[in-house]
């Protein structure tokens, strides 16, 4: 039992903050969000230079292998300072993705560029089918002489329009999954852009008859490495959902100090004091679960992996209804406003419980296999 | 006791049904349906010209100034049915808030020259209360109002102001004279949103909406003639309102409403090879939510009645305020559910924006204005329960 | 829509009140509650004599006919009494099945004595089988001549030491429950007196060979109007409960004025005051549930009426729990004595929660049938 | 960051299991599984003496005071096995909460005399803390100690004193002095309960039992010698041992053993056709508790982590002390939940004592003993929040 953080890890941590702290303040955040493309290439280009983009690349690779405690510790400090960039889509998920499946030839293309940060790769896998199964996949790739033709339709993906290269998941046969990797310009390929809820840029992608050589598949069966990039990017975004609700439960106890209602700050009337006090037990029990789904991401046993994953999600998801729901209710109508950054962590807070499954579906997987125990 | 409406009841609740159902335009009964708001004026000002067409215009104004006569049941009974009809919600701040000041309080001129015009919906009113210091508490409120002859002149801001950005009038609680306690030397003022000085500035809220504002006078005048009942007396003449405001608070119409929305959702998303209302977690969450809505529609009707009876509404309705927005949080919370991953979308590639999603993030606010919650708890424990 | 009583409904309550306020206090509570019996003939003769025992009876058989919302207003001050005599079991729930089924000669021989007191009657149905459905009788009666043999297993019936006379469920057929008259002290009828966790007497039964007189069966086929006694008695415990949430909030909101804690009455902390105001929207919202199931429970709709009374048990149970927990803890370690009456109207609202269906079974009848429409 | 064991740990842990496999008495486990306090002193007492033979009588104690020198895990390793094999809870007032006093504070003839006692319980010892008007309110308390030569001279009542009816000694906060502060003027002693002029009277508690006393004390002299540091320094030393009190309070080890026992009971118990574990319902509400406790776990041993290295508990006690005690209130809700009717049996024909019913009852304690959850929150704000 061992809550301490390497040197390396302490870096990683420090490094990330002092960057968001120097360059991302929400001034400049905003800036980005009402930008047309809705991230910023310079910062995506600086994170890069810090090496951060290479966390999830193996050593042996050219990168930093920094494993799912560092990738926990800056996935913190973006959700603490509310990035917009596709650090999670590019540099855990696909990134994960590629490192388990690709080529030799494959690694030495895309590696050294998703490590600079100049590639932006993303996963595109989700459906309406995956809601219920996350390797339920509909889109189809068949056989095109050397090559495959491809055809589907994806739901939401974050950073789409961002990406040069999708990596989409397709069936193969009935229980076999292709991950293939296709530029965003292909030919066949249709991006509907939108917006998520956490002014994140995303797109719905149609594929129509993509055709794509053999060597755009990564590696033969896809179903294993899918998700073990899907659980790497959960406990990630866990990592950054924590860093959003300590943000916001120390924006609203700063809040609660200064406003004063009533002759005295509103942070000395008891009923919010319990409320904060509540808000904070929410906290340390994500931090617990947070720490949980990033110990147990990489379980070689899908049983004791799934159930610790849900578990993470179920509670997590819990705290950040309440802690987000908290915070604006404590700021009152200034919680409402687009101007202070907690409607922000707020929005953050509600992606997170609908992306990867949601607090319910989490629970009852968990549920299931304690039935089933 | 008898919970069922009697035959009388019943029948007006037909004769409402049947007006709805032929008189309420249809492009503004979808529009609400979708909570698009982007006709929002023009469709309250047109809703508001049909139901006063149809001496409606003021279900709860005693008939001698142009209102129904309407029993607080048939009220409840007219609300309701209005909202479960998507119809638009009638302008709460000339209909029920000022003009019953003005009933109260106005001089006959005033009575005389704005209520017509409420009724007909020529004026657009709103409200000027809130300032950045005074939320909950109201009554520390600074906008500073200075006799100069036959006017005041008004410096200060107002915050929190909804939809005035269509108004032609605001009535406002201003500070008269600050030498006493507080919640003396307050006045309540109305004013006309053209006069020189008056600067709105709409604020950009969490769901990228517009719809309240930060309202900035600078040297305003506004005739003493325009003054609501005695100087320094604004505080009474508020309190009076705030009862007024509560009557239809829980929102039993909208929230039965969405309700069925839910159930129809979920009757319509795939789960497990059924659907999500098959599912017996989900249909456990809508039960208690149809059981507390069930609950509070009777909880509702019993505070009507009492109220019937000794007509001023009671600290009761901090209960209602407290349950009906709880219930109405709820149900968005539970609809975004359905939606699942489809929620994430909040304007796509058409520049739509996700109703459920936006309404759950809109709806947060519920529990904050019009006397936020922790403020209803308060009363509650003070006026009901007598700590 | 009429939430005011009649002048005769309101005597009824106005009448029971002063009776309990007059002769039923706590301290008599008590010595009833220690003796050997465990209630109070005196009490239950007293009943008797204002009539409160002849609620249930119709007015061509000499009664009251106070009907539901009679009964209720008398079941409010009895659970505000915390009375310990078996109101809901004799004079409620058996009264009902006596009217329901019985032939004129046995109405004229029960409903008499029922009305004076001076017979106890109670209706010993449940079973572990009826847990999950309450028609569910696995008590057998077979033919024996002109009468019947009966044999069966009774778990804890309420009241069943004070009863002269057990209306006992048996499944006659398949698809068959007859009720039947037996005096409890019949042979083969074994009583196994217990006390339940709100400290009334009670008892399981066991029947074997139980022989009765073919004019010991009351009427036809049981089912529907033991659902209907079942039903009345559920609005009847329902105002119960209210009555005891009533008075349990009132000692709380007292204690909280008096007990002083850091130089202030407890009363005057925001957290606490915020528990009570929580702890008032609970009761109301009950006391409304209360008035559904009084005015639901005779409906003849049999689906609308499960609904109704469903919903009112799975609403009450809630705020009986929260009410009830709450109400104990703000009275501290006072609130764990048997000293104060806090604890006695504690385990009254437990006793609600277990007593016809959990909260959770409400749930799920209301759900199933949700999900049918 | 490692969340599980380390191998030195886990064969720690296996010692320990070991051990409890062995030494602890069929017949105490047994009763401790059942609930069955009818012999509570004796259990408790002869596992305190073969912990004392083992060398483990006092887990936390340093070595040079016959303490076991383990390390905060052991420390909750220990604790934790214990629990889950139904071993009885040493008793905290000797062992947890006068002996560090008595190291930190006390004499040296104190310790020479009271320690070796604790171990080889020798001696049962009790706390007499709460007075009728100071229950959270602790400082506030009454009892007066004055001088009288060697001796002080008590008067006074205390309540809320647990298991004191066993006890052959407490330790007393009392008031020395009434001119300053509160906080100021408290002292305290440790007092023989042979001494005349003490009564002990027990509570009659809601599920039936008799497990806290009011104790009545009538010019009871106490030497001045029983005095732990200074008089009037009481409170320091009271706050110290409040510390002390709480290392184990989330008791994530019960909570295991309670966890897996209502998980076997749902399994046994029908429900529509199936048990109750396989009833969506409760199962996810099993499902919710249990995840809940798996993150109080983590949680817990945070805090262990964090205090090695620091070595004093802070205020995240606190929070370990709400959840801990909020899931066993819920833990024991669901057992009664599955017993369902049969949990209305409160004492059935053979006079034997529903166990989960009377837990259930029992445990509404937790939230309110050992400073209720609202000072825990309190605490909570003051403290970690800063507010």
């Amino acid at each position: 039992m061992d809550f301490s953080f390497s040197d390396e890890q302490q870096m990683l941590l420090d490094t990330t903050r002092r960057f968001i702290s120097e360059r991302y303040d929400f001034e400049y955040r905003n800036t980005v969000r009402d930008s047309a493309d809705g991230w910023s290439r310079e910062t995506w280009t600086a994170l890069g230079e810090l090496g951060l983009l290479a966390l999830n690349i193996p050593e042996q690779d050219g990168g930093i292998g920094a494993g799912a405690v560092g990738t926990m510790l800056v996935g913190n400090a973006i959700g603490e300072g509310l990035l917009l960039e596709p650090f999670l889509s590019s540099a855990v998920i696909a990134t994960q993705a590629i490192v388990e499946l690709a080529s030799t030839q494959q690694r030495e293309r895309w590696l050294p560029t998703l490590a600079s940060g100049e590639l932006i790769a993303v996963l595109a896998h989700d459906e309406i089918s995956t809601r219920e199964n996350p390797l339920q996949v509909e889109t189809r790739a068949v056989r095109d002489g050397d090559g495959w033709s491809i055809d589907g339709n994806k739901s939401v993906v974050y950073h789409a329009p961002a990406a040069n290269l999708l990596l989409v998941s397709a069936r193969i046969a009935e229980n076999e999954i292709g991950l293939f990797a296709i530029p965003s310009d292909a030919a066949g390929v249709q991006l509907l852009p939108c917006v998520t809820v956490d002014e994140q840029s995303a797109a719905a992608i149609v594929l129509k008859d993509v055709r794509v050589s053999g060597d755009a598949r990564l590696g033969g069966d896809a179903k294993v490495a899918l998700q073990s990039a899907l659980d790497i990017g959960l406990a990630a975004l866990c990592a950054e959902a924590f860093g959003a609700m300590q943000k916001i439960l120390n924006a609203t106890i700063e809040y609660s100090r200064s406003r004063v209602q009533f002759g005295a700050p509103i942070g000395s009337f008891q009923a919010l004091q319990h409320r904060m006090a509540e808000m904070l037990m929410h906290l340390e029990q994500a931090r617990s679960m947070s720490y949980l789904a990033t110990s147990q991401c990489t379980d070689p046993d899908p049983l004791a992996r799934r159930a610790a994953l849900s578990a993470a999600m179920a509670r997590m998801g819990q705290a950040a209804r309440y802690i987000g729901q908290q915070a604006v209710q404590l700021h009152g109508g200034m919680g409402m406003t687009d101007e202070l950054n907690v409607s922000h962590y707020f929005k953050r807070l509600l992606a997170f419980e609908l992306r990867f499954g949601s607090t319910d579906q989490h629970l009852e997987i968990y549920r299931l296999r304690l039935q089933a125990a | 006791m008898d919970l069922d409406f009697n035959a009388e009841e019943l029948a007006f609740r037909d004769q409402v049904r049947e007006f709805l159902a032929t008189a309420l335009p249809a492009e503004i009964r979808d529009r609400m349906h979708r909570s698009d708001d982007s006709h929002i004026r023009d469709d309250i000002q047109n809703w508001q010209k049909i139901l006063h067409a149809k001496g409606w215009g003021a279900p709860a104004w005693p008939v001698e100034f142009g209102g129904t006569g309407w029993s607080k049941t048939e009220q409840y009974i007219f609300e309701t049915e209005c909202a479960l009809a998507d119809a638009p919600a009638q302008l709460a701040f000339g209909v029920k808030m000022v003009a019953p000041v003005l009933m109260r309080y106005g001089s006959p001129q005033q009575q005389q020259y704005f209520l017509p015009r409420i009724l007909a919906a020529d004026d657009w009113w709103c409200q000027g209360y809130s300032e950045p210091g005074s939320g909950s508490d109201l009554a520390s409120l600074k906008m500073k109002a200075e006799r100069d002859g036959g006017d005041y002149v008004l410096n200060g801001q107002k915050v929190w102001n909804t939809l005035g950005q269509f108004a032609d009038w605001i009535f406002c609680l201003v500070r008269t004279d600050s030498s006493g306690k507080p919640q003396r030397g307050i006045s309540f003022l109305l004013i006309d949103m053209k006069t020189p000085g008056i600067t709105v500035r709409p604020t950009r809220l969490l769901d990228g909406t517009f719809e309240v504002n930060e309202i900035w006078f600078d040297n305003v005048r506004v005739p003493v003639a325009n003054r609501i009942g005695e100087e320094n007396a604004g505080w009474t003449y508020a309190k009076f309102l705030l009862g007024h405001e509560r009557t239809n608070i829980a929102g039993i119409g909208a929230s039965k409403r969405e309700l069925a929305r839910l159930k129809q959702m979920a009757a319509a998303q795939p789960k497990a090879g059924a659907t999500m209302l098959q599912d017996p977690l989900f249909a456990t969450r809508i039960a208690q939510v149809e059981i507390e809505l069930r609950a509070l529609e009777i909880t509702n009707m019993r505070v009507i009645f009492a109220e019937a009876k000794k007509h001023a509404p009671g600290p009761e309705a901090s209960m209602l305020k407290i349950r009906g927005t709880e219930i109405m949080q709820r149900l968005s919370e539970l609809q975004m559910e359905v939606l699942g991953p489809d929620a994430l979308v909040y304007r796509d590639s058409s520049g739509e924006i996700a109703r459920e999603t936006s309404t759950y993030l809109n709806l947060r606010k519920l529990s904050i204005f019009g006397g936020s919650n922790e403020i209803q708890r308060n009363i509650i424990a003070q006026m009901i329960l007598g700590l």
